[in-house]
């Protein structure tokens, strides 16, 4: 096509840094990886061994490893179901003319700006269940809040404040798809007889459907990087391992416990479910949320 | 329209209070307690209410603790990581978009498949990596007997050696190996006028002057948009410079902040000396996001028309 | 020369080492130390390893007791021993000695900031229910903590858990194994036994106790953390490493008294373990900074310096030298230094093969199985039993693991 | 005629718009507007971009709020009432059609919102899309459908309700010339069939012409001239409706009367005309007589400055000797010969439209036209 | 005539397409071409959508490269040059003008590139925008300009290099048709001053029969007919060029020869001629006379199906009793009874096209048209 330019070593050389970046901080990581999990490597080097299938018969017979790639799942499932649902509901109102509308275009993005590591602190006091938040609740109901107990409040914990992080990002994209939506497409609903309200479920949510796959596609990886931050500064995995999921349990494995081809092992089943994820999503959703206009 | 939308609109605004309280709520908690003494603290906990000590922890913050230091850290990471990804995937996106090459779609897979993986996954394995930059190539000296023949020749084996970690350049590379620049722009320059190429190329430019001329001024909008995400998600990014820097020196603020919080050692947490520097790291990014929410989400319509 | 070194504390013990660093380097113009804390001492650890593997490794690094045998096997460190073979190595306390030395009695790493488990209580707290001395048993502690609880007291007594408290100091204090061949010291063929005996009785003593209100863990505080919750007051008593004294001093004043960590009635005691760490020499340097490492290893070691370790901190002193001099400086009986003696003698009591230390491989994930093991316990989703069953199971993989993984290798 | 189509030519009303006004905040978009259009009639809409054509129908719609007056259709009064309780539809410009739901769907829309049971729907969405020929393709998503067939489901959706009043804007805009053509002649077939009191947007005077009972000229949000499409071509009632109807347009100069004569600048005569004082003159470009021979009255040598030659006839810019300049057209299938430079022309009386120099508006008598 | 333009006429040079042709993998677009464009010639291009238009022009500019044959420009063969040493400018449907760069600068960018000096560029600019009246607007943004003006910055942009060629890619179809008219004279005018050879695709008809010299009719990549605008529209090559000009197009029907005349279907008699078996008989709707008194040729009875009144003429849809529907374009200024519903037609000889019924090739001697 004449829209192209027919250089041929240029666009390699452009996409060169690209190329290389990911090559030596993506790739050639993914592959030592998947290398390790078929070696015993001691952690300050000096000998590995090949041990073949060992490593993944070890990771896949460890109870703790099903534990936290259920827990993986779980936390995959809700944390962006929920972080996208959240954000779309914000943004649907956002997206109306009233007067809290523009405050709340801004305020809502402002996570955005604060890292999940240093806002678990002031998560951790929020849900304190002495002097938080729920502490009055616990006086009614003793027990009936504790995140340092019961690994449920824990999981709770991590979600809200995954989402808490995780509104600003979809709730400006999904804005943006609802602002695209011509005006005439309401008015052509309203014309059918459509009310506010209905217009939300029939036309308003449809429409965007490309911008909720988009949001969910990003959220699942976001999920990982952010429940890191999070476990890391709130529950550490605890209570009892509740809050333990692969990413952390890689992290403490590999970094605490020397367990390097542990470690290798779990990323490499970790990448793969994760592609899963992206890849059951693509082929679930994304078909049927093209549209021509 | 003429129509009743009260109800909705009622609910509207009271979904957008609620949220704006639960997005302000921590934030709120955190100035509050930023700006209380230990001793309240001590026998108060979270405080609601603000108190007058905010500068004097912020002041010590500021002469206590190494987030000043880490502070310029956190903003060459972040600015370094801006520029870089910007331009790199600027850079990758226009030999994708813009060129008649067969392998540009495998090319545009290769890159956005880091997108599907973070850098959490990795991190073991690319922290080796960053240990020595190298050590593919000498894995691949190895592996192709290469390393055999350097010592047949040389009488030594022939290694290289470079360690990105606990430099500054080293915190923010590996962060750097995302799609999600190259994504934006490649369907950015997809909605754009074919025509355009066509004019440039008939006006007598080549490809780079096209980029350079055309291109990149009319790229502004997700430049900036981008620009301003990749600041962020690079001041806010916590494992890895966590890993990757070994001196407080060479932390990020986010890391320093994180280490305020002492590991047991029986002290009860200075937290509005924490919450302060929490409002210190904070300050900037949210700024930044206040003030050019606009095109951010002017840039990130990311979705093809 | 200028080296760096590694360490893993923060708080008090961290500004502690800061100033030997500034105060070596202030002393002579030969050689400078920079000192660089990690943060804690899991992460130096795993620093250390990626640094090695990548030739970056800093000369000296401070690592704890549970890194021992990882360290050992690396070949990666350089036993203090064989650089400074003329340093009077006895002059170290036996349970530092015998924690860090190979089996020909060669010491590996330099004991540093060595710590021990104490018990330590609220006076004040305890003196509103009538007691005036620091219970020595558990039998004593649970009644202290009865009527402390009768009285209305909410938390009579803290500890979180940690395997270094509940398992290890317990085991060696009783004379009782956690894992066969002395604790590994025989091989690394060696198997956990801590699911038996008292060891396991304790640990369910603790579930029940907890349960009846007289026991705390860190999640049952407002505090948060069990530490923090004696020294805001919260609790009444605590166990706890010496290294927590300083925090617990500034805190409490005289209120605060410590004694040996408690027993079973019925059990002679044995020595507690150190704790803390202890310096390693990392492989890899030149003459010159391994030069430099020994300067700053012997400027540690001296005893004023040790001396004003131990009051910044809590940390005892780790040579006999060291102590002489406080005794002789009449500074044994201070508060300030109170943990000096209890904690030494703690530490120099008679013991057994089951009390020279624990040396076994990936001890520290081993330490992460146990605690979440028996967390799950005490918040009542698993007995205790079956936690410290399901703990020794997965622990022997891990020794089997790290059997497999240094094949071939000597202990030394 | 369809049994639907019966019933909707049954439900045709008639709109009373009594002193309507809109403003945007500051911005007075229509000062005040009253107007009634017959039921069943079909009444375009025409006038130039922003004269307010689109708030117009809008207000008619219930998309907008009048600032001012009242709407009626049929004897109830609509003003406050919402969209669907008006008895309206809407074809929008680019349809509007949902993209996410199928033909039938987005037929069927507006009755499974207005809770009428599935078999009726179902029944007909059959009879509509028979009507309009989209059988076929109930199943296909709009993006799979052409320009042509987009239209005919946006209208199927307009009508399926059964409207009173079906209000197009601009529908046929984005279309190519070729399709507009056809959409037009099934528009105003549809319209024979199913008689809905319609009103149309356009910019296009080919659809204004060919599709209205009456056009309604606007200018500025007012009414310029409301007639049928012969009368506002042969009697336009100003020279903006002049100007604004024909193509190419109207030519119109300034003449001065002394009484006796129509004069030209330079003096000139054009024709007999007791008029007194300046006054516009206006004269299609196909009523300007060329070579006309033995009539009496005066005659002008123009210069042919550009000639335009469309197959069909040819469009002359000529220049009087005065200095006026003016499009005339030749008569079909007529050509002057190629080489000629200059023209004998003539203005006949029967096609001069005289306007008030100040106000623009017609000062002839009204011609009956048939 | 501006220093500027008497350059550019001087470069005009004649372009040869020499058998070439392009195909798109496997999708042959253009199967073989062959054909001389004057130098200075303007030559419109004219074909259905698909049909090779935009190629061609492509591959003349050198923004596509041919699949075989040669392309000469003046007398250098320029196939395998890049567009930026083939002399050509183009002028793109949208404009294609940088929305970052002021008029100025875009007009300037080519000579930027070229690294040719700013006191030459400045003055060069400077002429183009005179000779374009955009003076006034040399530091605007293309946002801030009229469709027209920015058309005439496309334009400007084109020739500030003095190209021996200008091509134009449907520049007009974005505009109103109005603008278009305009627009379409300033092209006119702008060709008789600078001169520079011409190739204009479009899609309209109105543009292609004014401002061509010459006018080439497309069809699947092949050239139908190549020839002045009157010959293309007054002697059609084929029933395809007969189709495609003229709005509405020529009505063509089957006749059949029986050696002395040709009859529909039904055995009515149309005209006398000698030919034998089947033909297509073509003749365009303002052709058809109505109601022609005293003349020899045979009538037939019309009913009339519709009509479109457009103001200045009418169209009008008729079939006749052996079942044949065509159009019929009323004089300009004649307009037939309102209430007839029946006409009297007549098919002058002079007017009638013959074209074979396989071939569509035309059969009519190819008469002079002036
Ligand atoms: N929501 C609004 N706020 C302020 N002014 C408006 C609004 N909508 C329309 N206008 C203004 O009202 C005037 C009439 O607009 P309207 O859309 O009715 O014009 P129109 O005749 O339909 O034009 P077009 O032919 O371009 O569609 C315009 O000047 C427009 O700018
Ligand atoms: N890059 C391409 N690859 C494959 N086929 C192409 C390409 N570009 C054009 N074509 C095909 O070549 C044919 C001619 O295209 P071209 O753009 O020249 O048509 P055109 O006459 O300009 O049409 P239009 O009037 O719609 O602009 C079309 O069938 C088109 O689909
Ligand atoms: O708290 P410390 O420094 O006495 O150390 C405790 C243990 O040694 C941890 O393994
Ligand atoms: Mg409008
Ligand atoms: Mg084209």
């Amino acid at each position: 096509m004449s829209t192209l330019f027919p250089n041929r070593w240029l666009p390699l050389l452009l996409a060169a840094p690209m190329l290389a970046l990911v090559t030596l901080f993506f790739y050639i990581p993914v592959f030592q990886a998947f290398y390790w999990s078929f070696f015993l490597e001691r952690p300050f080097g000096g000998g590995s061994m090949f041990v073949g299938w060992d490593n993944h018969a070890r990771v896949l017979s460890d109870p703790q490893f099903w534990s936290a790639t259920y827990k993986t799942v779980v936390f995959m499932v809700i944390g962006p179901t929920i972080a996208v649902a959240v954000s779309l509901l914000l943004a649907v109102a956002a997206d109306r003319h009233i007067r809290l509308a523009h405050p709340a275009r801004n305020v809502l993005i402002w996570p955005k700006a604060v890292a999940g590591a240093s806002i678990g602190v002031v998560f951790n006091f929020i849900f304190n269940p002495f002097v938080g938040i729920l502490a009055p609740l616990n006086g009614l109901f003793p027990g009936l809040w504790n995140p340092g107990i019961d690994g449920a409040d824990a999981f709770t914990m991590l979600i809200i404040a995954h989402v808490w992080g995780g509104i600003p990002f979809n709730f400006m994209i999904l804005l943006a798809g609802l602002q695209s939506i011509p005006r005439t497409q309401y008015q052509a609903a309203a014309m059918d007889g459509a009310g506010p309200w209905r217009r939300i479920i029939d036309i308003q949510i449809p429409l965007i459907m490309p911008q909720i796959f988009f949001a969910m596609v990003l959220e699942y990886t976001e999920s990982i990087t952010s429940a890191f931050g999070l476990i890391d500064s709130m529950t550490q995995g605890g209570p009892g391992g509740a809050t333990t999921l692969l990413v952390y349990k890689i992290f403490v494995d590999g970094f605490r416990g020397y367990d390097l081809s542990g470690a290798a092992t779990q990323t490499t089943i970790l990448m793969v479910l994760v592609l899963l994820f992206v890849l059951a999503q693509f082929a679930l959703f994304e078909r049927s949320v093209k549209y021509e206009r | 329209m003429i129509e009743n939308a009260r109800s909705l609109n009622i609910a509207a605004s009271a979904l957008l209070l609620a949220g704006m309280i639960y997005i302000l709520g921590p934030l709120y908690i955190t100035l509050m307690t930023a700006s209380q003494s230990y001793q309240y603290v001590v026998s108060n906990g979270v405080a609601l209410i603000p108190g007058d000590q905010l500068l004097a922890n912020v002041v010590r913050i500021f002469t206590e603790t190494r987030i000043p230091i880490q502070l310029a850290n956190s903003l060459f990471v972040a600015l370094f990581h801006a520029v870089g990804v910007c331009a790199l995937s600027f850079l990758a996106a226009f030999a994708i978009v813009y060129f008649r090459i067969r392998y540009g779609t495998m090319i545009f897979a290769v890159i956005l498949a880091t997108n599907f993986l973070p850098l959490e996954t990795r991190v073991i394995t690319t922290y080796q990596v960053a240990a020595n930059i190298f050590s593919p190539i000498n894995a691949l000296f190895d592996v192709t007997g290469l390393t055999n023949l350097f010592v047949a020749v040389l009488g030594h084996p022939v290694q290289f050696e470079l360690s990105l970690l606990d430099t500054h350049i080293g915190l923010v590379l590996p962060i750097m190996a995302t799609g999600t620049g190259t994504f934006l722009f490649r369907q950015y320059f997809r909605s754009m006028p074919a025509d355009l190429v066509k004019a440039a190329k008939m006006d007598g430019a080549g490809p780079v002057r096209f980029m350079w001329d055309i291109l990149l001024p009319l790229t502004k909008t997700p430049l900036l948009a981008l620009f301003i995400m990749m600041f962020l998600s690079g001041w806010t990014t916590y494992l890895w410079p966590l890993v990757a820097s070994s001196t407080p020196d060479m932390q990020t603020a986010v890391v320093g902040l994180a280490r305020l919080s002492p590991d047991s050692s029986g002290e009860i947490p200075d937290y509005p000396l924490i919450m302060a520097g929490a409002v210190v790291v904070c300050i900037l990014p949210l700024l930044m996001v206040a003030m050019l929410q606009r095109f951010l989400v002017q840039g990130l319509v990311l979705t093809e028309k | 020369t200028d080296i760096e070194f590694w360490y893993g504390n923060t708080g008090t013990a961290e500004e502690a080492i800061q100033n030997a660093c500034n105060a070596f380097n202030g002393a002579q113009d030969d050689h400078a130390v920079s000192c660089v804390g990690q943060g804690s001492y899991e992460v130096g650890m795993q620093k250390a390893i990626a640094a090695y593997r990548s030739g970056n490794s800093p000369v000296l690094i401070q690592f704890f007791d549970a890194g021992t045998l990882d360290l050992m096997l690396s070949d990666a460190v350089v036993p203090v021993q064989d650089i400074m073979p003329d340093v009077d190595w006895d002059s170290y306390i036996n349970g530092a000695r015998s924690y860090y030395e190979t089996s020909t009695g060669e010491l590996f790493s330099q004991p540093y900031n060595g710590s021990t488990l104490i018990m330590y209580a609220n006076m004040d707290q305890l003196g509103e229910v009538g007691v005036t001395e620091v219970p020595q048993t558990w039998e004593e502690v649970i009644t202290v903590a009865q009527s402390l609880k009768d009285a209305g007291h909410e938390c009579p007594f803290v500890t979180d858990g940690h395997p270094w408290r509940v398992l290890e100091q317990f085991a060696a204090r009783h004379g009782e194994p956690i894992a066969s061949n002395n604790n590994g010291y025989g091989g690394l063929d060696a198997e956990y036994l801590f699911n038996q005996g008292v060891v396991a009785e304790h640990l369910s003593n603790l579930v029940e106790w907890r349960d009846q209100g007289l026991v705390r863990l860190n999640q049952d505080t407002a505090a948060g953390n069990y530490t923090n919750a004696f020294n805001a007051g919260e609790c009444a008593m605590m166990e706890n490493s010496t290294g927590s004294y300083a925090a617990a001093y500034a805190a409490l004043g005289d209120a605060v008294e410590i004694a040996y960590a408690p027993m079973y009635e019925g059990y002679e005691r044995h020595n507690t373990l150190i704790g803390g760490a202890s310096i390693w020499t990392m492989k890899g340097h030149s003459d010159e900074e391994v030069e430099a490492a020994k300067a700053f290893l012997n400027f540690l070691r001296q005893d004023d310096q040790q001396i004003e370790f131990t009051r910044m901190t809590g940390y005892v002193p780790v040579t006999t030298s060291a102590l002489d001099q406080l005794e002789a400086e009449g500074k044994l009986d201070e508060p300030e230094f109170a943990t000096a003696r209890t904690g030494v003698e703690s530490l120099n009591m008679p013991g057994d093969d089951n009390s020279r230390g624990v040396r076994l491989g990936f001890y520290v994930q081993f330490r992460e199985i146990f605690s979440e093991e028996t967390q799950r316990a005490f918040n009542g989703e698993q007995p205790m039993q079956a936690a410290l069953d399901t703990a020794k199971m997965r622990g022997d993989e891990l020794l089997r693991r790290f059997e497999q993984t240094y094949q071939g290798v000597e202990l030394p | 005629m369809t049994e639907l189509a019966t019933t909707l030519r049954a439900a045709a009303s008639r709109i009373q718009l009594d002193a309507i006004s809109k403003s945007y905040e500051t911005n007075e978009v229509i000062p005040s507007m009253s107007v009634e259009l017959a039921a069943g009639e079909f009444t375009v809409i025409l006038g130039p971009s922003g004269c307010g054509k689109s708030t117009l129908l809008q207000m008619i719609a219930g998309l907008e709020k009048v600032s001012s007056g009242k709407i009626r259709i049929g004897s109830q009064e609509v003003q406050d009432l919402e969209p669907k309780r008006r008895g309206c539809a809407m074809v929008f410009q680019n349809y509007a059609l949902y993209p996410h739901m199928s033909v039938r769907e987005n037929i069927a829309y507006s009755l499974k919102v207005a809770g009428i049971p599935k078999t009726e729907r179902t029944e007909r969405v059959r009879a509509v899309a028979a009507m309009l020929a989209l059988s076929d393709y109930l199943d296909r998503r709009p993006g799979q459908l052409s320009g042509g067939q987009r239209q005919r489901v946006a209208i199927g959706r307009a009508i399926v309700r059964e409207p009173a009043v079906l209000l197009f804007d601009e529908p046929l805009s984005n279309l190519d010339a070729k399709l507009r053509h056809e959409m037009r002649i099934e528009l105003a077939e549809l319209h024979r069939r199913i008689g809905a009191t319609t009103v149309f947007v356009t910019h296009d005077q080919a659809e204004a012409m060919t599709l209205a009972d009456r056009i309604l000229v606007m200018n500025k949000g007012q009414i310029e001239q409301f007639d049928t499409p012969r009368q506002v071509y042969g009697n336009p009632a100003s020279t903006f409706v002049a100007g604004f109807i024909g193509s190419p347009p109207m030519n119109i100069f300034r003449v001065r009367g002394d009484g006796a004569k129509l004069c030209l600048e330079n003096g000139e005569a054009v024709m007999p005309s007791s008029t007194t004082g300046d006054v516009l003159l206006g004269i299609r470009p196909e009523h300007v007589a060329i070579d006309a021979q033995g009539s009496s009255f005066p005659t002008f040598r123009a210069r042919i400055d550009y000639r335009e030659h469309l197959g069909s006839h040819e469009i002359l810019n000529v220049s009087l000797a005065s200095g006026e300049t003016f499009t005339i057209a030749t008569q079909l299938g007529d050509e002057l010969g190629y080489g000629r430079t200059e023209l004998e022309l003539q203005f006949p009386p029967e096609h001069i439209h005289l306007f008030d120099v100040q106000t623009g508006k017609s000062l002839s008598v009204k011609k009956k036209v048939n």
